[in-house]
């Protein structure tokens, strides 16, 4: 993950951007389909979410890694993003430290936050990457992030991604204004996945696009249709660069697919009939795949190669946390205070 | 669990929480038309924790409705609807929620009775989800109990079985007043998040109240008090039938509600036993355990033969990997010890 | 306050509606008048909140009048508004029993509340009128009103007013979209005075019109210029038609003047220079006397005398509230629950 | 007030807890670049109860912001500039306006550390008004002390005088952890909201912290430890005073700050006294005073010779009307009838 090489500013992926969205989408996919399994471990035949070596809640994000990839191609690790309950496609993306948030999401003392934090709550001061599991409470801070670099002239932009959902939330709203009144390096990400849980967007949002929301606060506001990356790369490059440059905050919302259920266990009975298959049928990954091939020529030697190496990374992170020992139990009172 | 309840052998009907909670709430929507429900989740889905399950196909989308993710906006709502002669029964997904719009149910719901001089009704029922102990970490797993009670102006119930589930929801609906409803997880009899088998227990058929304010002595003894609610009634249980076996007769109290308190019964016990253990999920300091001693302390001090003690939950952010949040939750084995500190505790220097 | 000759439904205010509101708006103002000397009584030399026989905080609405008597001349007292900490001027024009909310605002026990409430805490379940001093909480229980309405056939329309400032809580934002998904009989009156205590609106609000934050909800919004008595009669007759009628919410922006500090004791020294005798010379009484004797022939006799009934009706609120007990001490343990 | 204190004579430079406070501020805003102010009405107006008055003038308006009014975004701004290297000073207007902005504050301040395992920091001051006594009504009169206490992760500080509030604010600036500091109305010397004399002390120039965990004993005595806290430290002296003309002489512990609690000092002034008072303008039930009778009895209640007393606000809103409010409020005549109780009380059933 050569972040690096990115090259900052432009609006059309160069090749290598190309390529290094396609292995984050890669590593991203892989990591969840590992921990899907890894997940059900110890829950059968009886699903009890307290066993196994990953317990608890488990929100994955297939499906929407271009929000991820076509955002974070233009974040430096200066740069801090907040994310939500569903953060591994973006915690990868912004290049969180994938062995220690494994070794945490398996509550290991080698993860990020030495098992206190689990997969909700992924904290990598190194690359400003933060959580919240409560909707729409990662976008005060990511205001205050872009507050804070302001007021120290200092480089960064705050970047919140929230859930279409969260956007009926009043944090956002609050928010919002707030970063707007005070022309901070702000954008939120809006990902769409036409779901909050078991609600549809269409029963829970007065209006079809929250884009058009951007208007209340008198800020662009951008709408993606169908998680297309170039898509989110250009509109996202776009909004990064303005507020790099003092232009204020920026709205976006793209219309991105949850492959998998809300958490691991759902089953998903409110989605309609073949809705699923019609999504499974654009994943992202084989269309980025396809895109790859024939604008860059990728073949299918040099896409397995790099399919092994994503796959090779995520089992590395995934042994890794295997072998991992877990903590000490009296090490639960230790970190209240700093 | 209920000793009354045990008693009934014959012709048992055996229900979760989950279960117990959605029949009392249909029950009261089939004879009081004021009664509805609001939250997320709550209609299609059943409620993550099934305790709406069956409502939507019953009484259809009018009187069930999913919400936006928009808490403030329904918890303002329900106090505006039940302000206007509706009982809206509104669900607070995890209670660990309620800062994003504590205001509308302590402020409003909790004082407009009052404001008004009682001119103005607010009977509402705010269900919501406690406790941890399936690594759900920091944001997921709080009790919170004494956040709720500390505060005026709301009644705040937590069942420890499926009989009290129900005649608690009976009782919360028919109330003119708000009440907090607050149901332990690990109770809900929802397999996937691990089941206590002792609160999935006889449920009458019939609609039945359970007068708020009155404990259940759970267990009778007479050597100590372990008073405790929710989940820690079963840890309680569990604890006195080991001490049994070492030959210490052990009383529990099941609170029931914690607003109104039933200070009585928690006294009278004591005074029997003159030994008191307080157990709670919640946080230590400042909370249920701190209440109940000092209940019996200021009341009269003389009464208690020994040092009380507490086991609650210590004074962290719940911690999400296993080791750590086993470690931190209250169990039988924490109860036996504290019985055990409170022999040995220093005995009266007046003895 | 002869509610019922108040002719619903059309937009051009009728002569006995034009009547109603300027007897309204000269209630209200006279009742402001004289809290103002009252409040001061015992608060001199040293003006300590706690003196004299009205204590505790003080927000007076002299110049918001337009605001209350052009929605409320479309109510009836079914209809449920919820006010703020603000609330006077709309108590008046919707009806409250004025005996008894003087005598809360004194404390007395024949007050609405027995006293327990006070001026920010106005409720009269008769014409269905609340209040909360907590900025932006007036909007859910209102929504929840009109919810209430829809699902029992009942006739009545939620109205909830609010501030400039308020709309910047999250509270607006959330009330709003439920209202629009539910598509309630429910009407936002943001009543602009461009003033948040000391912080302009122009500091707090990322867009100069709140009336644009309609869009975000997919609902009209109106925004009504200059303090217009009959331009709010005329958009308020609008929007509540429509809520009537079914065709959900609406929100409309006011803008209006506060003649006084936010509350008593406010020195006021973040007002420009002017400011203040710029908006007094607008008057919103003024013009209303003015435009009444233009259009319909008001004479200064005539006027006289209703000013004379104005004034005497808020003496006999005043007399009556003077003339009331207080309540014994111990009551304050009663009514917590009901 | 601090003994300490009262004994600098010459050279006095009595202040008020307002004044005291935005000195703290600004002399931190002086050698460190990255504390910064922001709130409602704290810039051009100087907050509305003074504890930030000359802070826009000396250091503009990019240190000393007026927000819009949305806790919820300032609250999680501050979280967020506080992770990124500031140290955000930030005023919630009243306390009781928690509920719609807690979520920030108790589960995202209190507690990233924890769940960052301590890589992220939040060090941020939450300055909020408390109290009431000037007929402020039900949603602008509250403490909530207990509400803030009870949950973990946060510091809770609460300054009964001006030496205390300067220190106590230097200290909470230079933590690296948040700290919720919460002043009484009553004491902050605004004339407008009544002023407690006895609040306002010397105070001096030079910056120096109180540290956190300490509590001061106000006043030594040997018949009776009488705890409180803000405003309640100034009954709780008043009565001290007239229960020595009755030859009773009152020890009261000022506790300064309730996270960390200093429960060493109240159990050895118990254990010297015997008897203890708790005296709390926070709602009774579930509150301070329970944690403090609490904190006696389990660590060793033989050292109590009577039941302790509580003197607390009652579980009520807080009504309007200056007879009713007054009736509720603590007072030094309820502190010295409290003390006639603990005498009256049952005494022990083994004497
Ligand atoms: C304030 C709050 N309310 C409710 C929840 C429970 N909850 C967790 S995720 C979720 C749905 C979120 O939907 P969306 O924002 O669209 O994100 P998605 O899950 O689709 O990624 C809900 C309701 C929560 N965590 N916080
Ligand atoms: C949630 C909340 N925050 C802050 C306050 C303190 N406060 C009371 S009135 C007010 C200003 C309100 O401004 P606006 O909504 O424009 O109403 P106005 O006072 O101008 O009528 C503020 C900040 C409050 N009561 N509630
Ligand atoms: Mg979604
Ligand atoms: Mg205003």
């Amino acid at each position: 993950m050569e972040k690096n090489s990115i090259q900052e500013g432009t609006l059309t992926p160069t090749k290598e951007q190309k390529f290094w969205m396609y292995r984050n989408m890669l590593v991203s996919r892989f990591l969840e389909e590992s921990i899907e399994q890894i997940y059900l471990e110890g829950k059968k035949p009886v699903f009890n979410m307290a066993a196994g070596p990953i317990p608890g809640e488990m929100h994955l994000s297939n499906g929407q890694e271009p929000c991820a990839v076509g955002v974070c191609a233009h974040l430096q690790p200066f740069d801090v993003v907040t994310a939500t309950h569903r953060p591994h496609h973006i915690a990868v993306a912004k290049g969180v430290n994938l062995n220690r948030m494994v070794a945490e999401i398996f509550g290991k003392a080698t993860g990020l936050s030495g098992g206190r934090g689990g997969h909700m709550h992924i904290f990598d001061a190194d690359v400003n990457f933060a959580c919240s599991g409560i909707v729409g409470q990662g976008m005060g801070p990511a205001v205050g992030a872009a507050l804070s670099r302001k007021m120290q002239g200092k480089e960064g932009v705050g970047v919140a991604f929230i859930g279409e959902g969260a956007v009926n939330q009043g944090a956002f709203h609050e928010a919002m204004n707030l970063a707007a009144v005070w022309k901070l390096p702000f954008i939120t990400i809006i990902e769409d996945n036409q779901w909050g849980i078991s609600v549809a967007k269409s029963e829970s949002t007065a209006v079809p696009d929250n884009s058009v929301r951007a208007q209340s606060y008198g800020i662009p506001g951008y709408q993606v249709r169908d998680n297309d990356t170039y898509e989110i790369f250009k509109v996202a490059g776009e909004a990064i660069e303005r507020a790099r440059k003092g232009g204020g905050p920026s709205l976006i919302e793209i219309e991105t697919y949850r492959l998998a259920g809300h958490f691991m266990g759902d089953a998903e009975g409110y989605r309609p009939p073949g809705e699923l298959d019609g999504l499974k049928a654009k994943d992202p990954i084989k269309v980025m795949r396809a895109r790859l091939g024939s604008e860059e020529g990728l073949s299918d030697e040099q896409n397995d190669q790099i399919v092994a190496q994503a796959r090779a990374t995520v089992e590395a992170a995934v042994n890794f946390a295997r072998e991992s020992a877990y903590p000490s139990p009296e090490e639960a009172l230790e970190k209240v205070f700093v | 669990m209920n000793e009354q309840v045990r008693t009934v052998a014959a012709n048992e009907r055996r229900l979760t929480i989950a279960r117990a909670m959605a029949e009392a709430i249909a029950q009261e929507m089939r004879t009081d038309p004021s009664v509805f429900v609001m939250g997320e989740d709550i209609a299609k889905l059943g409620g993550v924790f099934g305790n709406t399950r069956g409502l939507l196909e019953e009484f259809g989308n009018e009187r069930v409705r999913d919400t936006p993710i928009s808490e403030t906006a329904f918890m303002g709502a329900a106090v505006g609807a039940a302000s206007d002669g509706m009982r809206p029964v509104v669900e607070l997904m995890f209670v660990d929620f309620f800062g994003v719009c504590f205001d509308a149910i302590y402020n409003s719901a909790a004082k407009n009775a009052y404001f008004s001089g009682g001119n103005v009704k607010v009977p509402m029922v705010l269900m919501t989800s406690t406790g941890g102990g399936y690594c759900d970490a920091g944001q997921h797993s709080q009790c919170l109990y004494a956040t709720f009670a500390h505060l005026p102006g709301m009644k705040v119930v937590t069942p420890s079985n499926a009989y009290d589930a129900k005649g608690l929801m009976t009782s919360a609906i028919r109330d003119n007043n708000p009440v907090i409803y607050m149901f332990h997880k690990g109770l809900q009899g929802m397999g996937w998040l691990g089941t206590e088998a002792g609160a999935t227990v006889h449920v009458p058929e019939e609609a039945y109240e359970i007068p708020f304010g009155k404990a259940a002595i759970v267990r009778e003894g007479s050597d100590v008090t372990i008073v405790s609610v929710g989940m820690g009634v079963h840890h309680s249980l569990k604890a006195a039938a080991k001490l049994a076996e070492e030959g210490v007769s052990a009383e529990v109290v099941d609170l029931r509600t914690l607003v109104p308190l039933d200070r009585d019964t928690v006294f009278n016990s004591v005074a029997k036993t003159g030994r008191l253990i307080v157990v709670d999920e919640d946080y230590k300091s400042y909370g249920v355990t701190g209440e109940i001693i000092a209940t019996i302390a200021e009341r009269d001090v003389s009464i208690l033969k020994a040092s009380p003690q507490r086991v609650a939950y210590p004074d962290i952010p719940i911690p999400f990997t296993r080791p750590m949040e086993q470690f931190a939750l209250p169990n039988p084995d924490k109860i036996i010890s504290a019985y055990h500190n409170l022999k040995r505790a220093r005995t009266w220097r007046w003895l």
